[in-house]
């Protein structure tokens, strides 16, 4: 996977949030503050700038860009959080032209060390964590079986959509949901189901190239 | 959604366009969304930079002026800002002595103003954080992203912004400004919903007969919902709460706070049964604020925040002040 | 109907009883509805005395202060309080130096000081009346009981109330109260209607695209409605309204007043249109208000007030003035 | 008539005002501020506590103290409009303990010259004016042409019921509601609605009293 995949897969999460926007700010209007599709979607936003406007000619160059201006023009808990996850990916490609499934699956370990660390969630807290952790085993699980990338790819979407579906029946202990108390349960956590799309997104995007 | 707005895209820097023209006192950079006193830092004092999602004005950028804030970095409406703003703000108002940030209790202002302070720190300047954490509807605990920051923030600026202006050293400041927040306790009540204008809707539904106990100032649901009272009702509920987690006793400072579509008749009918309230129980109301200091768009409803004051205290928050939205002594 | 209130019955005095516990500064005879100064009647100086139904917080009540009203009478709710209020107040305030009514152009307003004015009169206290009628919105003319009087009553009663404190004879802070109110013009629109506590439910029906151009401070419908438009488009057509009635130029004093329920955000955002709009004609704003001064309760809109200043109203309008709701200068 | 018919008529105002009270606040609503009714109610309230604490042996201190109460406690426009007219009526009527008909009817043109110099408003203006006026001198007529008593208040009575209906087709010059121009027609005035009320009330007390 070169520079040019990873550039078409933040245009296809920027393209799947400008029509998610809606629905995650819905999602966040329930437990949160209406505002995490708003957020997203000018965050990508800019992303779409910045690469256009730059030179970024290995994938972890696209990563650690599309990072630096998530935190710079989101704001809110998001910003740092997906500007961080992106930036450690990104960290992690290093700065070879190519990178391969496994080095992907480190860079996805990364991102989620990222996130824990500065935001101290913990998986079952209802956070995008929640979301992150579980795919990210499930790429480096499939990378260590031997699958497919296809496969692979299949399996950390798949793990980040349930992963954001579990998030319904969970109490949140992070972030503002958790102002909610038992009053969160029952609900979607926001930021887990963007980063579901993101990784989805993801998915997408290989199958695409595949073809 | 009926807003006097251009677009939703467009309100926060249109507003600011609109400080910049009614405030000669306040110099606005609306690209970077950055509010500074126009006479730039004084030299030698520490600077006060705050910030936070627009939509809550007057905060932060009205209390920007001499005796309070150096800078106020408004986000999009209830979006924090981002570590940029708050590096340029911090940069800004640097004279030498350090700046301190104050810092409202939410996992989005909490994370950007560490990577500001980070940056700044990186480029020679110290800056000291006061976390404001003073709404007692969230509990503290574990199982929270702890209390979140409202009213009190604007006693901390204020106080913190009068020691500052006495050319206190930081840690002096930030002591005082956390020891204001540690005497603080809020509770927010919502008659109705507020609408983020790049959302379009209401961000929650009450029906006509129904309050929010325990709102926030984003409209995150609160405590409890619970059937509308009379004020005397409402306002017991609110000072139990807060009774509940700090003695209501001494010489207070007393905020009742409209979040924004609420008519000042209804905010003094409140005070009324705040002070009628405390006075009930041997507290004394030495200093109040009654009006729109800390809002929510266009919600009705209010807030009500006291602070147990010291004599020092009290002697700062009497210093002159002289800002958009607060004023007094010059 | 969804209020912070304990009755619709006791909604003004338990405010008053807020106003009283809240300000220390001011003197209210609760049962009477009359605010004054604690400090009492200066004597030499010219009483300022304003009134009219409540409902418009601050006004008249927060207007009250050195360099600005001696004493307020409120009535009911968007009802004009009644002749013994005003004549306790008239008395209250008599400094020897006779007393100034500050009249809104309403008929229920003129007639009650009317009234006011000759018991006071009877009684030997010498009355000046200032009738505002500053709302464009309305023709003056044989078809209309004349234009109402809306914003220009703020400036009227700062301008004349900093008069009276450089202890000007009543003629002469009559005639400056009358100028004032001659060079000022003003305009208002709803986004939504309000709701009389008494009445219990909206005095209008706006539907969700819908506004009021030329709204009054009671509700009273205006012009015409108009589908709702961007805040630049709307304030263009509340200062087409003003610059067809009186020539906007020179340096300006202007208001961009809130109707109670729209948040400080938007009326930057109109402030920041009005500011475009002016400059864009050679006109020059050298003062401005830009905030809650005349409500109509929680009803959500906006209105612009314009003054042609002359150098002596400029220096009047920045003499000190200490009231609960306007204050600089001490 | 005695004090006691008065006496009567005032307190069956009060209850009539009472259960009407909406129903003006409504017109009100329509073309004013939407306090009538209650200006009236709170207004009549207190002439009911007044009439009870003093002394009124003579019909014309009956409608003195009333219209001294009204101006006292109403407010607005229709507090010194009423309270004037039933001071001018209450003048007219002297200090007899008896009163009749025909210094009845002049007590009543006495409140229409009284509320007419205050509020400057002429027949067509769509104000109170507009029921009072044909009311006075429907009474007038039908003294002057010997009707009974019976059939006199019933003129009266159905003159300001007609009077207060034909303002719906007028536009307002008078009072708040002519800040509406010509949106004002189509709405019958509120004070001439309640000016119909009050007269109403007479007749009823009237023929509940010859019974
Ligand atoms: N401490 C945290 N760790 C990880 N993710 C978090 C944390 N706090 C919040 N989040 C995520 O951020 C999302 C909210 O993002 P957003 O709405 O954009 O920010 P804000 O809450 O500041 O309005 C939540 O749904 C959650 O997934
Ligand atoms: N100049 C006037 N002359 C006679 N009646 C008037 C005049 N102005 C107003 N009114 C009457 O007063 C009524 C309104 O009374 P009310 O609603 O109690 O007072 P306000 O208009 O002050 O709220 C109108 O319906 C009209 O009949
Ligand atoms: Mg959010
Ligand atoms: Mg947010
Ligand atoms: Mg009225
Ligand atoms: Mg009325």
């Amino acid at each position: 996977m070169d520079a040019g995949f990873f550039r078409a897969w933040v245009a296809e999460i920027t393209a799947v949030v400008e029509t998610q926007r809606d629905h995650l700010t819905q999602l966040d209007a329930a437990i949160g503050d209406a505002d995490h599709g708003i957020n997203l979607a000018r965050g990508f936003g800019a992303v779409e700038t910045a690469l256009a406007q730059a030179s970024t000619p290995t994938p972890g160059s696209v990563l650690r860009l599309t990072g630096a201006t998530l935190i710079s023009k989101v704001g809110g808990a998001s910003g740092p959080l997906y500007g961080t996850a992106f930036r450690q990916a990104g960290k992690a490609l290093g700065d070879g032209a190519e990178v391969d499934l496994s080095t992907l699956a480190g860079a996805l370990e990364a991102a989620l060390s990222g996130v824990q660390k500065l935001g101290a969630a913990r998986e079952g807290e209802k956070t995008m964590v929640d979301a992150l952790a579980p795919a990210a085993s499930a790429l480096s699980k499939a990378v260590a079986e031997g699958a497919s990338a296809a496969d692979a790819f299949a399996a950390l979407a798949d793990a980040a959509g349930a992963g954001a579906q579990a998030t319904i029946s969970m109490q949140a202990l992070k972030g503002r949901a958790s102002y909610l108390g038992p009053r969160s349960v029952g609900h979607e956590d926001p930021g887990a189901a963007s980063t579901a799309l993101i990784l989805g997104a993801l998915r997408d995007v290989a199958a695409r190239q595949a073809r | 959604m009926k807003k006097l707005i251009n677009s939703a895209e467009t309100v926060v820097t249109d507003a600011l366009a609109g400080v910049a023209a009614a405030h000669p006192s306040l110099a606005v950079d609306i690209e970077n969304k950055v509010i500074t006193r126009s006479a730039g830092p004084t030299a030698g004092k520490v600077g006060l930079v705050s910030g936070g999602g627009s939509g809550h004005e007057p905060l932060h950028g009205g209390f920007v002026g001499y005796g309070m804030l150096d800078a106020a970095c408004p986000g999009e409406v209830f979006t924090s800002p981002v570590p940029d703003q708050m590096l340029a703000a911090t940069k800004a108002v640097n004279g030498g002595a350090g700046v301190l940030h104050v810092v409202k209790n939410y996992t989005g202002d909490v994370l950007n103003f560490q990577m500001a302070a980070e940056l700044a720190e990186d480029e020679g300047i110290e800056v000291a954080p006061v976390v404001v954490n003073d709404d007692v509807a969230v509990q503290d605990s574990l199982y929270t992203a702890g209390r979140r920051g409202t009213g009190a923030t604007v006693f901390v600026e204020k106080i913190a912004g009068a020691l500052a202006e006495r050319a206190a050293p930081l840690g002096e400041v930030a002591a005082t400004a956390r020891e204001v927040n540690e005497r603080s306790r809020s509770f927010g009540v919502a008659l109705t919903s507020c609408t983020v204008p790049a959302a379009g809707k209401p961000t929650f539904d009450l029906d006509d007969q129904e309050i929010e106990l325990g709102i926030g100032i984003h409209g995150e649901p609160g405590r409890s919902r619970a059937p509308l009272a009379t004020a005397r009702d409402i306002t017991a509920a609110a000072l139990d709460a807060i009774g509940a987690d700090m003695p209501l006793t001494g010489d207070l400072l007393v905020m009742v706070n409209g979040m924004g579509g609420t008519p000042l008749i209804e905010l003094y009918v409140v005070y009324n049964e705040v002070h009628r309230y405390l006075a009930g129980r041997g507290a004394r109301i030495t200093r109040n604020l009654v009006g729109n200091y800390i809002t929510s768009l266009e919600m009705q409803g209010f807030s009500v925040t006291v602070c147990r004051l010291s004599d020092t205290l009290t002697d700062l928050w009497d210093a002159p002040v002289d800002t958009p939205a607060l004023r007094w002594g010059r």
